[in-house]
């Protein structure tokens, strides 16, 4: 089975990258841009368990490594 | 006027103030402030911008000399180093940013200390950093320190200046803790430095740089309080730094510098917009009015006062002169920074601010200057400890021992730190870490001068005896300047303690601040700026006191810049100085006897200073292959230093006298051992002699294996061992 | 031989750069500002180290669609030399002019040690003073050196000789050890380790010294 | 109106990042990881104009600079 795990900086918080992005993106010509924020996708191949118990496991790896719940914010989905 | 609801004692408190603090607000206001207003008092008087527990004892510190051309008071020191031009340094700690979140922590904190260099028209020139961490088997050790190394290369090497130097230190008692004290040097032209001073009424005043979010607001009273439980709750204040908008700014002010429109620049630090703004109008003996309507803002509905308080990173504050707006804007706008006008300093005296058309903020901006508080907090000098005796320490291998020592958490290598850091950058950079040399020596752009950069303090000496270790910190960074061959000039410090309402605490600040003035006077070693990072403690335990000092010296021919890695076979070993076998407070007792206890070695700075000279004098006339000073592991883990560095073998006698360990490890001070080849030695021992030196003839480079006595050990392994304790720590990290 | 050393925001080896064709290679060197969109007269352009635009999205990312890059595509059209080092490489494989991208280390830290390289090809504009399959010391500093392609790309760099410079002791992961490439027209190169570093014996290391003389002989 | 972007190393392509996050989540002890690729999200705030236009414009963006077509494939999701 899969989890998708979307880890984006945290509202309030500085992203440069973002910020950077959407610069590029207007001097490339592409007025309509507003703002960008960039964040990350991690996408894990799971050994098949139940999703509860997959959400479960996937939250603990989020809180303990795969995001800085510092300045990020995660969010959890799981694909059969 | 309208102004915004008044406060009352409850908020100055949940602020950090006290009762009396809250008077003298009320006395001088003849009314209650309102919640700007309380915020600006409560930044500008918490103990990271008044220096209010500190500021009398910093006071003893000598802090003019013949190269000073500016002391501390301003944004950095200032040095002239000859040829029309100036060295600006100073040393900042970033500590409980980096522990709540080491990567950005430490990245921010180096940002921080390049803007103030910069921002007395500097072009930052070299990077250093001095980490304390704790036990290296705490559970939260490794993630500290993977990321406030990748934080600190992380931003220093995108804006392109490089790291050459630093130290790092692991002890159970920064584990709730940590220390990331960064140093920035940099090069600016003699007559064209600049200050904070904002003479002048009517002048502008531009806001440049990165926007304002809400961050690390009360930053300042963070830095000013104790770790708690809460602390985790105040995550949402963490800055996340932009190195790309900093070297932005750094060409855009350069740039400006050129120019002649500016009164006065300032970078936005510590509180913020509040800091850089009170210092210029106060320093300029002017009023300031600024339209927060025209801060150029990150997030929407910002408050006056999260606006005044924000400590978003990588802005600049600007007084210019009148009519130079346009210049500016280009410069600012061609390098696609935000550029703001904000407001324009006034004859009043006041700070006013306006916001959505009411006036949020009217108080006289001398009272926050000078009626900081100033606290002479009561101190208790810390017991003397008991003299070790060496004879008393078991009698180990002496070879085995140097084995463990090189592969302990201070002694081993730190190039899974330094390989992170781009140590070559603007190709100036003569030795760095892992240069084999006691000090980093970065050439002075364009000319045959030379910077020699070192960091030190040993906080075991400090903690067992703090005057003593006060005078070892800056004894040692003389040592390891000399020891390049450059002469020593001044310095800038970072003292780090804990909570200073504690008389013992108080004592070891007090006490460390005198070792430190007493060495700095008598080896003419000025201190031009620094930093003061208090309440360093966790749940009632402080950290080893910790004084960093960062020192800079000067050579004048950069192709005579010394180091320890040229030793040849066949090269005699030369050691100055006297030993006594000292282990007390030593690391060999820490590592090897597991013991902590002891009276640190005591400074003799008059002897230092002789020494100092006769080992400037010998480089300069070229008598020495190679020159280390003892520190650390004494002189075996000095030989062992040298003889890694060269890739040659080597041999040291016994001595007659003391017993193995104190002999090899002993941690006297004042000493250095030299590699001298055959032809040079009968001189250099007639001019030591000469000298008042106490010089001896230990041994020789030879051979593959360090002989100590009559123990040995292959180069190999001593290499490995060497090399592999941190990665080996760090693996997969 | 006139050379002309770009610089981007975020560019921070072009003073670097500069000095060492001034003392090594190049009458005149000039600075030439991203956003221009004409290049001055000259034989060779370098795009310098750095981090164009803080690297973010992905190194030389922003920086490959500047406005001065079609002039750089122009040049290296007629034949003109261009080199690119380190963020430079990274510029000019996101600009297209180089085959491949450059990724994360395979270690995933910043890496700044010295580099022991093998010249493979001695026959280019960029190396003909170094000796065949001279082995030489060039130091490197990056976090995303690790060079990849897909097989049949690499299988012709191989083939066209267009390897110029390999690891003894691969750093970062690249494929084939591949420090550095030239296109197929040979005119154009991107490599990792930093030349501009390695040209004084004070400073270090002095491999980069050959680099800059065949350039400087490129036109003779 | 908002577009967010997906970009994802393509397959066969080496993934370091995500090699890293597979090793490091088993050496946590969460064994059921079988492998892990990292991607990118970027989130970019759009003036209001039809969602098909907003589509061609955010495709045009990603294959002008927000992927690098070499080793990365993108994907774009259109919000209103
Ligand atoms: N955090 C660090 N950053 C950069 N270099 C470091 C760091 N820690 C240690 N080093 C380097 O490791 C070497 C040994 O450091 P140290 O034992 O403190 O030297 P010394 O005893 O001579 O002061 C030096 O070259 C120093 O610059
Ligand atoms: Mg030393």
């Amino acid at each position: 089975m899969k989890a998708i795990v979307h880890i984006n900086p945290r509202s309030g918080v500085l992203d440069p990258q973002g910020q950077a992005v959407a610069g590029a993106l207007k001097h490339l010509g592409f007025a309509g841009v507003l703002g960008a924020r960039q964040g990350k996708v991690i996408e894990l191949d799971l050994a098949d368990i139940d999703a509860e118990q997959a959400r479960e496991q996937v939250t603990k790896m989020c809180e303990q490594l795969l995001a800085n719940t510092v300045i990020e914010d995660y969010s959890v989905q799981i694909e059969p | 006027m309208s102004m915004a609801k008044a406060t009352d004692f409850e908020q100055a408190r949940a602020l950090g103030l006290n009762e009396s603090e809250w008077q003298v607000i009320l006395d001088r206001l003849g009314r209650r402030p309102n919640e700007t207003e309380l915020g600006i008092f409560s930044v500008m008087w918490s103990e990271h911008c008044s220096y209010k527990s500190s500021r009398r004892h910093l006071r003893k510190l000598p802090t003019t000399g013949e190269c000073v051309i500016c002391g501390p008071g301003e944004n950095a020191g200032v040095i002239d180093i000859g040829g029309g031009l100036a060295c600006i340094f100073k040393m900042e700690s970033h500590n409980h940013p980096s522990y709540i979140e080491p990567y950005q922590g430490a990245a921010t904190g180096v940002g921080g200390i390049m803007r103030d260099v910069f921002t007395m028209g500097a072009r930052p020139v070299a990077l250093l950093n001095a980490l304390r961490f704790g036990s290296p088997d705490h559970p939260k050790t490794r993630t500290l320190v993977s990321g406030v190394v990748a934080g600190i290369g992380g931003y220093g090497n995108c804006v392109g200046v490089p790291t050459v130097g630093g130290e790092t230190n692991f002890h159970a008692g920064y584990n709730g803790n940590i220390l990331v004290n960064a140093m920035c040097v940099g090069i600016a032209k003699k007559d064209s430095i600049f200050y904070s001073a904002a003479k002048g009424a009517g002048n502008p005043v531009l806001y440049v740089g990165a926007k304002t979010g809400r961050d690390g607001i009360h930053g300042a009273t963070m830095a000013s309080a104790e770790f708690d439980d809460q602390t985790e709750a105040k995550r949402p204040t963490v800055q996340v730094g932009d190195p790309f908008t900093e070297k932005r700014l750094i060409e855009a002010c350069l740039e400006l510098m050129q120019t002649s429109c500016i009164v006065a620049i300032q970078d936005m630090g510590a509180a913020g917009l509040t800091s850089s703004s009170v210092e210029m109008a106060d320093k300029g003996g002017v009023g300031i009015d600024l339209n927060l309507d025209h801060v150029p803002q990150r997030e929407t509905h910002m408050t006056p006062v999260e606006m005044m308080l924000s400590e978003s990173q990588e802005r600049m504050l600007i007084v210019l002169r009148q009519g130079k707006e346009s210049i500016a804007e280009e410069i600012f706008k061609r390098w696609e920074l935000d550029v703001a006008l904000i407001g324009k300093t006034t004859d009043t005296g006041r700070m006013v601010l306006h916001h959505k058309g009411h006036t949020v903020c009217d108080i006289p901006i001398g009272p926050l200057g000078d009626d900081a508080p100033n606290y002479d907090r009561p101190w208790q000098a810390p017991a003397p400890l008991k003299k070790i005796d060496a004879q008393d320490v078991p009698n180990r291998d002496p070879a085995q021992a140097l084995l463990i020592l090189m592969h302990s958490p201070d002694m081993a290598s730190k190039r899974w730190i330094w390989e992170q850091y781009d140590r070559h950058v603007m190709a100036d950079t003569i030795k760095a870490s892992g240069g084999a040399a006691d000090a980093a020596v970065v050439r002075v752009h364009g000319t045959d001068k030379a910077l020699a950069i070192s960091s030190d303090c040993t906080p075991r000496y400090v903690t067992a005896d703090p005057f003593e270790g006060g005078k070892q910190a800056v004894v040692e960074c003389w040592r390891n300047i000399i020891a390049t061959g450059a002469k020593p000039m001044a310095v800038t410090d970072c003292l780090n303690f804990g909570n200073p309402e504690r008389p013992d605490i108080m004592g070891q600040f007090v006490r460390a601040i005198d070792g430190m003035a007493e060495a700095c006077t008598v080896l003419n070693f000025p201190v031009v700026s620094g930093n003061v990072s208090l309440y360093n403690e966790t749940a009632g335990s402080a950290i080893p006191p910790t004084p960093a000092i960062g020192g800079v010296g000067l050579m004048d021919d950069v192709t005579r810049a010394m180091g320890f890695g040229a030793a040849k076979a066949g090269d005699a070993l030369v050691l100055l100085g006297q030993s006594a076998g000292w282990l007390g407070a030593s690391l060999y007792l820490r590592e090897i006897e597991c013991r902590e206890d002891g009276a640190p070695p005591p400074v003799n700075l008059a002897q230092e200073r002789r020494i100092g000279l006769f080992v400037l004098d010998g480089i300069t006339a070229g008598q020495f292959t190679a020159v280390h000073d003892l520190s650390d592991g004494g002189l075996a883990c000095a030989a062992a230093d040298l003889a890694l560095a060269s890739r040659c073998g080597l041999n040291i006698l016994a001595s007659k006298t003391l017993p193995n360990a104190g002999w090899f490890f002993g941690e006297d001070q004042g000493r250095y051992l030299l590699a001298v080849s055959a032809n040079q030695l009968p001189g250099v021992l007639t001019q030591a002699q000469a000298a008042g030196v106490d010089a001896a003839h230990i041994g020789t480079i030879q051979g593959t294996d360090i002989t100590l006595g009559n123990t040995s050990l292959g180069l190999d392994l001593l290499r490995r061992s060497y090399e592999s304790w941190l990665p080996d720590m760090m693996e997969d990290a | 031989m006139n050379a002309a050393v770009i610089v981007f925001p975020g560019s921070n080896c072009d003073r670097d750069a500069v000095c060492a064709l001034r003392d090594h290679t190049a009458q005149k060197v000039y600075r030439v500002w991203h956003r221009e969109t004409a290049l001055p007269r000259v034989d060779l352009v370098v795009l310098p180290g750095g981090f164009s635009y803080g690297d973010y999205l992905r190194s030389g990312a922003i920086a490959a669609r500047s406005p001065i890059m079609a002039s750089i595509k122009a040049h290296a059209d007629r034949g003109g030399l261009v080199v690119g080092i380190c963020n430079g490489f990274q510029v000019l494989t996101e600009a297209h002019l180089l085959p491949g991208a450059l990724m994360r280390n395979a270690g995933l830290k910043f890496l700044c040690k010295s580099a022991k390289l093998r010249v493979e090809n001695t026959q280019t504009a960029f190396t003909r003073a170094y000796a065949d399959q001279a082995q030489t010391d060039i130091p490197i500093a990056h976090h995303d050196g690790n060079y990849c392609a897909d097989e049949d790309t690499l299988k012709r760099l191989e083939d066209e000789g267009q390897i110029t410079f390999r690891y003894l002791d691969n750093p970062n992961g690249s494929a084939h050890d591949i420090a550095g490439i030239t296109n197929r027209a040979g005119n154009v190169l991107g490599m990792m380790p930093h030349p501009e570093r390695a040209i004084d014996p004070l400073t270090g290391e002095t491999g980069g010294l050959g680099f800059f003389r065949s350039l400087a002989g490129a036109l003779t």
